[in-house]
C-alpha cells in the first residue's frame, strides 16, 4: 500500500504478433498458396515452400477459465510446439506442422469436452455478448441461450453440410456488441416497455439535454419533479431501445415479463457472390425462459433446418430468402408476419414492395 | 467450504449437453477464486428473477487512462459482496490472436492474482476480456500485464481496439498484412486508444481480402479490405484438375459469379477481368486454381456501426484502392483529417457514419479533401433536391 | 393583319428538322384566333430572356366546381393584352383516350369559339387540355361541353381524373377491363372528382397487367394492376414455331426470367408457375405462345408521387390479388377507409403516400383494416426499433 | 348575358367509351388473343374471332391546333370509318379494319409531317409538360426541347433499332408533372438560386405558417420585414425545389443565367424482367440554350447512343447501368461524376457503396 513508487509503464501497446508465431508461420509469412480442408475443424495450409501447416479447430464457449486456458496450453505444447490461436468467432485454432499429432490432439481435445469443427460449411461459434454474466443493460442472457442452441446444432458443428456458411450472433441488448446486425440468424434481446424513471435519482446522476438527445425518436421530453428539472416519456414514441439508459441510470427499463428475445434472419458479412446485408426481422419475440431456452431454440433449429432443406448449394441465408421471396420464407418456416415485421424507422420507405413482382 | 458454494439448480442444467459449458467455466474458476461463487449465486437469481442484476457501470480505470475498464457493482451486494465490485478490463489482444502457450499462461497466472479468473477469450472488438475484479486489483493488475509486455485496450470515446484477421500469417489470399497494420495503427494511436478524446467510439478492422473474416464492414469505423487491381492469377492446369475430380465448373462456380463475367467450355475457364467485381467466390471455391491478383492493395471504407443512434450502418467505400505499400500512411494521412473533422462537427456520441449522414458524404468529402468518385455510391441520387454551388 | 403578326425569329427556328412541331401548331391556330398571336409573342420573349411570363395562378373557375380549370396570366399583359387570362380547362377524355372523328370535330368546334384553339391532346394526367382562355368563356365553354355529353377533369385538392390502359379494348394482356373501371371509378367520385375536400391530390390509374402503359405504379395514389393467380397460359406448338423460326428461347426467354423459373430442353419450355412473378418478360417475347393464365384480376397499390416534399414515390403493394369481378367493389370500399383516414390525419399539401411513410405502414393498415401481408415489403425491417403494443 | 337561366349540367363525367369504340373493338373487346408487328409503327391485333385489327401509330407535338386535330379527324374517316385514339404517351393512333389502307395512310401522315412508328424498341413520343408556353413554375421550356431532342432521335422513332424500349421524359421543374422520376432519360428543369422574396407583396398574398412547412429542407424561418410578419430564407439549407413559390406567389426562383436543365437515367415503369425504379442523376446542369437548345440534344443524343452500342438485347437502360455498374456509365458516356451526384436527402445513406464489389 505504501511502497515504493515503481516507475509505471504505459502506452506500450500489445506485444508484437511476431512473438507468438509458429516458426513455419514466420518462414512462410505472406507467401502461402492454397488450402486443403481435411476434415470438420481440420485445415492444411501449403505454401509456395511446400511447407504444409495443420489447423485444428475446436468450439469454446468464449467464457474460459484461467483452467481451461491452461489445458490448451498443455494441448499446445504437446502437439505443436506451444502455438495456438484464437478465431475471430472465439474458436481456439491449434497449429501443427506435423500431420500425425492431428489424430491425438483431436481425442484429447473431445475428452476435454471441446468439439472439432466449425469451418467450412459448418455451422461456426455463436459470436455473443455478456449477458447476465456481465452487463447491466442486458435485455436477456447470453452464455446460457447460445449454450443451449449450440447444444441443439452441436452436429451442425461437427459437420460441414449446410449449403453454405451459417453465421449465428447473439447480442442481449440493442447496443448490439456482437455483429448481430449481419448475421445469418441473430437472436437478439429486446425490451417491450418503456423506461421505468428513478425520478429521485435523476437529476443526482443524468444530464437531462444528453439524455433527451439520447432518444432515437424523439419520446423524451424536459419535466419538473418537485420543483427540479426531470424528464418524462411518451409512451406510444418509445420503441423500448434502451439508449436513454445507457447515458443515465435512471431510466431503466428491465422487466421480467416483457424482456426477450428476438429473432433475424438473412444477413451476411463477405463480399462472396452478392453484397453484405443486414439481417431482417424474421421473430418479433419470445419470451425468456431460463434455463434452457426452449423457444428459441426451436425456433433457430426450424430456421436452420428450413434453410439446409431448402437453400442451393453456395446460397447462403439471405440469399436463399431473396431468391424463394420473404412470403415462401414465412410460409416456409411456418413463422406468422406481423406488423412488426414492416419497418417504420428512418429508410422504412425504401422497404415497402414497389412493385408488381408477386408469387401466388 | 463446501458451506459456502451456493446451490444453482437453474445453472446445473447448463452443464448439461454436448457444448462446453460456461457454467462448468465458473465453477471450474470458483475453486480457486471465491468471487466466482458469488457470481454464481447472482446468476441463479437473474435466471430466477429473469433479469440481469448488475447496476450501471461507473468511472473506474487504471491511472492516466480513461480507457480499458468497464466498471460493474452489483445490485445485491449485501448478498453478493464478492461481486459488488466486479469490473472487467479489456486487454489489448496480440494482432491476429496469435498465442504462445507461455504467454497464456503468464496472463492466466496475472489474472489468478488480481481478478476472477475468467476470462473472455476474446471480447467481440478483440480484446482479451478479462471478467471481474475488484477496483483496487485494478492498478496492481495492470502493472504486472505492462511488466510483461501487455498493455490495456479501449473503452468509452476513444480509438478502440483494432484487431486483424490472420491474414498472411496463414491466409493465401490475404492482399496486404493485416496484422502488421492492425499493430502498427494499435501502436501509432496509442494515446487516442487510451485517452478519450473524440465524440464517441472509433474502431479499425483489417481484413486481408472481400471475404472479411474480421466482419470488418460491419463493425469497423474504418473498414480496411483488401483487394488486388489487375487480373485473377488462374492456373488452367488445377482448373483442369478440379473438373475431373467432380466440380462442375459451369453451375459451381461461373453461375455464381455476381458478374457472369466467367465462362467455362469444358476444357477452358476464361475471366473477363475488366468486369470482375472481387467477389472472392471463384477463387473461394478454387483455391488451387485461382488466386487474387498481384497487384495487391486494400479498399478503405467508412461508417459501420450498431444501430443506436440512426439505425445500423455498413461501412461505404471512401477509397476505392490503395496500394498495400502505401496503406498505413495513407491511413494516418486520411485518418487525422477525419478525426479532425469529427472532433470538430461530431456531437456527443455521434459516429462517423452518422455524421456523414446528418452532413452530407459530399460535404465530407471536401472537408477530408477527396474527390467525388462513382464507386463510392451504389447508385448516383433519384432525388433532384440539389445544394449548387453558388462559385459555379 | 400581317402587321399584326408578331416576328419570332427564335421559334421560327423550331420550325425546322423532322419531327413535327409545335410552333407550327400555334402559327396554325394564329390563322383563326388572335390569342395565338400574342402567345408566339410572348414566347418569343421567353426564348430571348431564358425565362417564363406567366404569373403565378390565380382562382378561377366554373361554377360550382372547385377544378377543371388552371387559372393564368401573363406577366407583361400591357404587352401582349391577347394573353393576359389564358387559362386552361381539363377536360375529362373519355377512357382509354378513344374517339370517333366526330367527337373530336365538337371539341375542336367548341374550342375555336371559347378559346386558343389550342390544345394537350392528352396532359399527363390524362385530360383532354384546351390550353388558354379567358375568364369570362369559362362557363359558356363548360355549357356547350357537358351539353355535348363531355365534363370538365380534376385539378386542385381533388381526385383526379383517373385514366386506364387501352387494355381489353385492344390488348390482349389485359388481366381486367381497364377502361371500365376507370370509366365506373370516375362516375362514382364526381363529386370528389369536382369539389375539393381532400389534403391534396388524388391519382387512380389502371392498367391491364404488370407492363403497366399508363404509368401507374409511378403517378397514381392509387395504382391497379392487372395480374394472374394460375398458370402461364401456354401453347407448346406456338412456342416451337418461335424457335423454328429463329428465336434463341434460351437465351431470349429463360436466361431473361428474374426467378429463372423457366427452362428449354431445345424441344419443350417448361415454367414452374409456382415461382413466376408475372413480370410479363416470357409473355412480352412470345405473345403468340404464351398468356396470362385464367384466373384473373388486380394487384392494389399504394402511394406513387413526384418529389415534392418527401421524395418521389412508386406505389408499394396493398393487396396482392382481388379477383376482376371484384375489384370495383373492393377498391370502393377501400378507397372510402382510405380517404377517412387520409381526411383525418393527412397534413394540408401531405399525399397519401407520405402520410403513410409518416405514421408507418402498420398503423395505417390498422386503420383501414386490413391484415399485414409479407407481399407488402420487399424485406422484413432490418433494425429492432419495433413499437410493441401493450396488449400483447 | 342576361339571357333566361339555363338548366346547367354537371357532374356527368366524361362520355361512355363505348360510344367511340370501332364496331372490331367493341365486337371482340376483352377477346384478343396475340398480335403482331408489322412494321415500325404499324401493329397487328388478333382476336379469338379471328378479326384483325390494324394500329398505325403516328408522332405528335402533343400540342396540337383544332386544325390539325380536324386533319387527323379527316384521316380517320378516310381511313377507319372514323376510329382513332391517343396513346399514353401522346401518340394517335388510327385503327384500321383494313390491310390494304395502311400504306396510303402512312404516305398520308408522312405527307402532312407526322412521322409513323413509336413501337417496339423505338423511341416513343417525349411526355412532356407546358414549359413557358403555360406554366409559371417553369425553369425550363417543355416544347422547344422536345422538339429539338426528337429532331435528333427521329430515326430512332420511327426504326425499332434498340436493345430495348428507351422512354424519354422532360419536366420543367421539380414538380415533375411528366412521369420524369421513372424514364430511361429524363429532361428535368432546375433552379440554382434561393427564391427572391418580394417582402412587399409576401403578406398580401401568402399565408406564412403553409409558407414555413412548405420547405422540404427547412429553410424557410419567420421574420418581421417593417414591423410586419415575413420570412427569410436561410440559403445554404435551400436546394431550389421551388416548393414554396408554389404555395405562395411572392417567392419566385426564376434567374434565367441559372435556370437551366438536369439529365436522369436509368428509370423505367414496367415490371418486365426488372421491378420498376427511379431515374439516378446524369448530368446536374445544362444551361438554358434556346432557341434549339444544343446542349441537352447532344447530351440525350450521347447517352441514347452509348446505350444502344453497349446494352444487351431485353435490357433497359437501368438494368443495362446495374449489369456495368454505374463508374462504367461515366466512363463510356464521358460524363463526369460529381459531387452533386451524391445523394444527401432523406435517404441518402442507402445509396452509398456498401461493399467490396468494384470493378477496376
Ligand atoms: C479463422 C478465421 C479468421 C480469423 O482471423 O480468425 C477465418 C479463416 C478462414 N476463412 Fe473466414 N475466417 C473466419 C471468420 C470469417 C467471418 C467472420 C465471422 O464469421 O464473423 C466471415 C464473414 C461471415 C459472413 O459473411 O457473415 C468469413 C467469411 C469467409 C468466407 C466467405 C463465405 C461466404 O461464402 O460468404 C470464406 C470463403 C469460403 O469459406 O468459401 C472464408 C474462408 C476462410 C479460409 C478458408 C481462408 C483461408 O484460406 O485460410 C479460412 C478457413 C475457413 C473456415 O473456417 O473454413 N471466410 N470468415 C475466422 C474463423 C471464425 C470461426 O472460428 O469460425
Ligand atoms: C464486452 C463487449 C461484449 C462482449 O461480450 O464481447 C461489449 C460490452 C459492452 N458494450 Fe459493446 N461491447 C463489445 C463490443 C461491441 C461491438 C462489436 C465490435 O466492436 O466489433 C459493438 C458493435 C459495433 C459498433 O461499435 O457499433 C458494440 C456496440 C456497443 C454500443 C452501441 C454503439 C453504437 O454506436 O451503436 C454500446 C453503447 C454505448 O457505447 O454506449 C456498447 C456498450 C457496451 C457496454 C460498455 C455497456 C454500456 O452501455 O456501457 C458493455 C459492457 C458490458 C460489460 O459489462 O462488460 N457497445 N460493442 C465487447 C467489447 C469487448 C472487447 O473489447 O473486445
Ligand atoms: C397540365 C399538366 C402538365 C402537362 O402539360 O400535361 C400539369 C400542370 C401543372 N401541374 Fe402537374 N400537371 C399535370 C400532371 C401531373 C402529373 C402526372 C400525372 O398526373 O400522371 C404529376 C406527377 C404525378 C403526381 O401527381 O405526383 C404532377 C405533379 C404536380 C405537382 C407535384 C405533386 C406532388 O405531390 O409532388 C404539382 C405541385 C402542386 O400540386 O402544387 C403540380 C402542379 C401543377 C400546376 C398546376 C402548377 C402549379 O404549381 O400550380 C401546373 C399547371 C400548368 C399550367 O399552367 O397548365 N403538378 N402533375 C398535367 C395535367 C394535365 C391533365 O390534367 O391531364
Ligand atoms: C398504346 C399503349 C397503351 C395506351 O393505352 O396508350 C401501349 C400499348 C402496348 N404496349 Fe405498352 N403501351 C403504351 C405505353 C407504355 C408505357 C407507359 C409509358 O411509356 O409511359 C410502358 C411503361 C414504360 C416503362 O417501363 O418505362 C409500356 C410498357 C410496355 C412493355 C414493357 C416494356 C419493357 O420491356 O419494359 C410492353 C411489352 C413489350 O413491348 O415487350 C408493352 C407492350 C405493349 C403492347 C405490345 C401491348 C399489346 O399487346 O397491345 C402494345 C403495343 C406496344 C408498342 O408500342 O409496341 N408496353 N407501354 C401506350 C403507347 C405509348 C406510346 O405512344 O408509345
Ligand atoms: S449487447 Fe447490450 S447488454 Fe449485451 S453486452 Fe452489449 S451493451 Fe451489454
Ligand atoms: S427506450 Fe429508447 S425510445 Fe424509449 S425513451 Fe429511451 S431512448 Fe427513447
Ligand atoms: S479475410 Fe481474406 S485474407 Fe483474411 S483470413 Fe479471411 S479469407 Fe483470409
Ligand atoms: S471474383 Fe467473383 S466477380 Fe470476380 S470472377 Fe470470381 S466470381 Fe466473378
Ligand atoms: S398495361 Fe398490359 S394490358 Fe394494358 S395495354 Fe399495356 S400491355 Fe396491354
Ligand atoms: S412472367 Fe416473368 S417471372 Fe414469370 S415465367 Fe415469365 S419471365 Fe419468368
Ligand atoms: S413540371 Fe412544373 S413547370 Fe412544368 S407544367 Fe408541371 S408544374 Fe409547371
Ligand atoms: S426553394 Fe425549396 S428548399 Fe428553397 S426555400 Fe423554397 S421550399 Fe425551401
Amino acid at each position: 500500500m505504501a511502497a515504493e513508487p515503481v516507475k509505471r509503464i504505459t502506452d506500450i501497446g500489445p506485444p508484437h504478433y511476431e512473438k507468438f508465431l509458429h516458426p513455419m508461420v514466420k518462414k512462410n509469412y505472406g507467401m502461402w498458396k492454397y488450402h486443403e480442408s481435411l476434415a470438420p475443424g481440420v485445415l492444411c495450409h501449403v505454401a509456395e515452400s511446400g511447407d504444409k501447416l495443420f489447423t485444428v479447430r475446436a468450439g469454446s464457449p468464449r467464457l474460459l477459465s484461467t483452467a481451461t486456458i491452461r489445458m490448451f496450453a498443455d494441448l499446445a505444447e504437446k502437439y505443436c510446439g506451444g502455438y495456438l490461436r484464437f478465431t475471430s468467432r472465439n474458436n481456439v485454432e491449434f497449429l501443427l506442422d506435423n500431420q500425425a499429432n492431428i489424430e491425438p490432439l483431436k481425442k484429447d481435445l473431445q475428452a476435454a469436452g471441446f468439439p472439432v469443427g466449425g469451418t467450412n460449411n459448418a455451422i461456426s461459434n455463436i459470436v455473443h455478448t455478456q449477458g447476465w454474466v456481465h452487463c447491466h443493460s442486458s435485455a436477456t442472457d447470453a452464455s446460457g441461450i447460445v449454450k443451449c442452441v449450440m447444444d441443439a446444432l452441436y452436429d451442425r458443428f461437427t459437420h460441414e453440410n449446410l449449403p453454405a456458411k451459417l453465421r449465428i450472433a447473439l447480442a442481449c441488448c440493442l447496443n448490439m456488441c456482437g455483429a448481430v446486425h449481419c448475421s445469418d440468424i441473430s437472436i437478439l434481446g429486446v425490451h417491450r416497455r418503456p423506461p421505468q424513471i428513478n425520478k429521485d435519482l435523476l437529476p443526482k446522476v443524468c444530464e437531462i439535454p444528453t439524455l433527451i438527445s439520447s432518444c432515437p425518436t424523439g419520446a423524451i421530453r424536459s419535466a419538473t419533479y418537485e420543483g427540479k428539472p426531470s424528464v418524462e416519456v411518451v409512451e406510444e414514441q418509445c420503441m423500448y431501445c434502451a439508449n436513454c439508459y445507457t447515458v443515465c441510470p435512471a431510466m431503466p427499463l428491465n422487466d421480467p415479463e416483457n424482456d426477450g428475445i428476438s429473432i433475424w434472419v438473412g444477413g451476411k458479412v463477405s463480399n462472396a457472390r452478392s453484397a453484405p446485408k443486414f439481417s431482417k426481422l424474421a421473430i418479433p419475440f419470445i419470451p425468456n425462459e431460463p434455463p434452457r431456452w426452449p423457444g428459441v431454440v426451436d425456433a433457430v433449429v426450424n430456421i436452420v433446418e428450413v434453410y439446409a432443406k431448402h437453400a442451393h448449394k453456395y446460397e447462403r441465408m439471405g440469399d436463399w430468402i431473396e431468391r424463394i421471396g420473404w412470403p415462401r420464407f414465412f410460409e416456409l418456416t411456418g413463422i406468422p408476419f406481423t406488423r412488426y415485421h414492416i419497418d417504420d424507422f428512418r429508410f422504412a420507405g425504401t422497404t415497402f414492395a414497389r412493385s408488381t413482382h408477386i408469387r401466388f | 467450504m463446501a458451506d459456502e458454494t451456493k446451490k444453482t439448480p437453474k445453472l446445473d442444467e447448463l452443464e448439461k449437453g454436448p457444448w462446453p459449458s460456461f457454467v462448468k467455466e465458473i465453477k471450474q474458476a470458483r475453486k480457486v477464486n471465491t468471487m466466482c461463487d458469488d457470481l454464481l449465486g447472482q446468476l441463479e437469481t437473474s435466471y430466477e428473477e429473469k433479469k440481469g442484476h448488475w447496476k450501471h457501470g461507473g468511472i473506474v480505470g487504471v491511472m492516466g487512462y480513461g480507457g480499458g475498464v468497464i466498471g460493474r457493482y452489483s445490485d445485491m451486494p449485501e448478498k453478493f459482496p464478492k461481486v459488488a465490485h466486479f469490473h472487467t478490463m479489456r486487454v489489448n489482444q496480440p494482432a491476429g490472436w496469435f498465442y504462445t502457450s507461455k504467454a497464456l499462461r503468464t496472463l492466466c497466472d496475472i489474472w489468478d492474482r488480481h481478478g476472477s479468473g475468467l476470462t473472455n477469450m476474446h471480447g467481440s472488438t478483440g480484446d482479451i476480456v478479462f471478467l471481474g475484479t475488484k477496483t483496487d486489483e485494478l492498478e496492481p493488475c495492470f502493472a504486472e500485464l505492462t511488466k510483461e509486455g501487455f498493455d490495456l485496450g479501449g473503452s468509452g470515446s476513444v480509438m478502440r481496439t483494432p484487431s486483424a484477421c490472420v491474414g498472411q500469417a496463414r491466409c493465401e489470399w490475404a492482399c496486404y498484412d493485416t496484422m502488421k497494420l492492425c499493430y502498427d495503427l494499435t501502436q501509432t494511436y496509442q494515446d487516442e486508444l487510451h485517452r478519450p478524446a473524440f465524440p464517441y467510439k472509433f474502431k479499425f478492422k483489417c481484413a486481408g481480402c472481400p471475404n472479411d473474416c474480421v466482419a470488418s464492414i460491419a463493425r469497423s469505423d474504418m473498414s480496411i479490405i483488401g483487394t488486388w487491381k489487375d487480373s485473377i492469377q488462374q492456373d488452367d492446369a488445377a482448373v483442369a484438375e478440379y473438373a475431373k475430380k467432380g466440380m462442375d465448373i459451369q453451375k459451381d462456380v461461373c453461375d455464381n459469379c455476381p458478374t457472369k463475367c466467367m465462362s467455362w467450355d469444358g476444357k477452358k475457364l476464361t475471366i473477363e477481368n475488366h468486369e470482375c467485381v472481387r467477389c472472392m467466390h471463384c477463387i473461394n471455391v478454387m483455391p488451387k486454381a485461382l488466386r487474387p491478383g498481384k497487384e495487391r492493395g486494400a479498399t478503405i471504407l467508412i461508417g459501420a456501426k450498431a444501430p443506436i443512434i440512426q439505425g445500423a450502418m455498413l461501412s461505404s467505400v471512401l477509397i476505392p484502392f490503395v496500394p498495400a505499400a502505401e496503406l498505413l500512411d495513407t491511413i494516418k494521412e486520411l485518418t487525422s483529417r477525419i478525426w479532425d473533422f469529427w472532433s470538430e462537427y461530431g456531437k456527443n456520441r455521434e459516429r462517423i457514419g452518422e455524421l456523414i449522414q446528418r452532413v452530407g458524404m459530399a460535404n465530407f468529402l471536401d472537408a477530408i479533401g477527396l474527390d467525388p468518385v462513382p464507386e463510392m455510391v451504389s447508385a448516383p441520387r433519384d432525388n433532384p433536391y440539389i445544394y449548387f454551388k453558388k462559385e459555379e
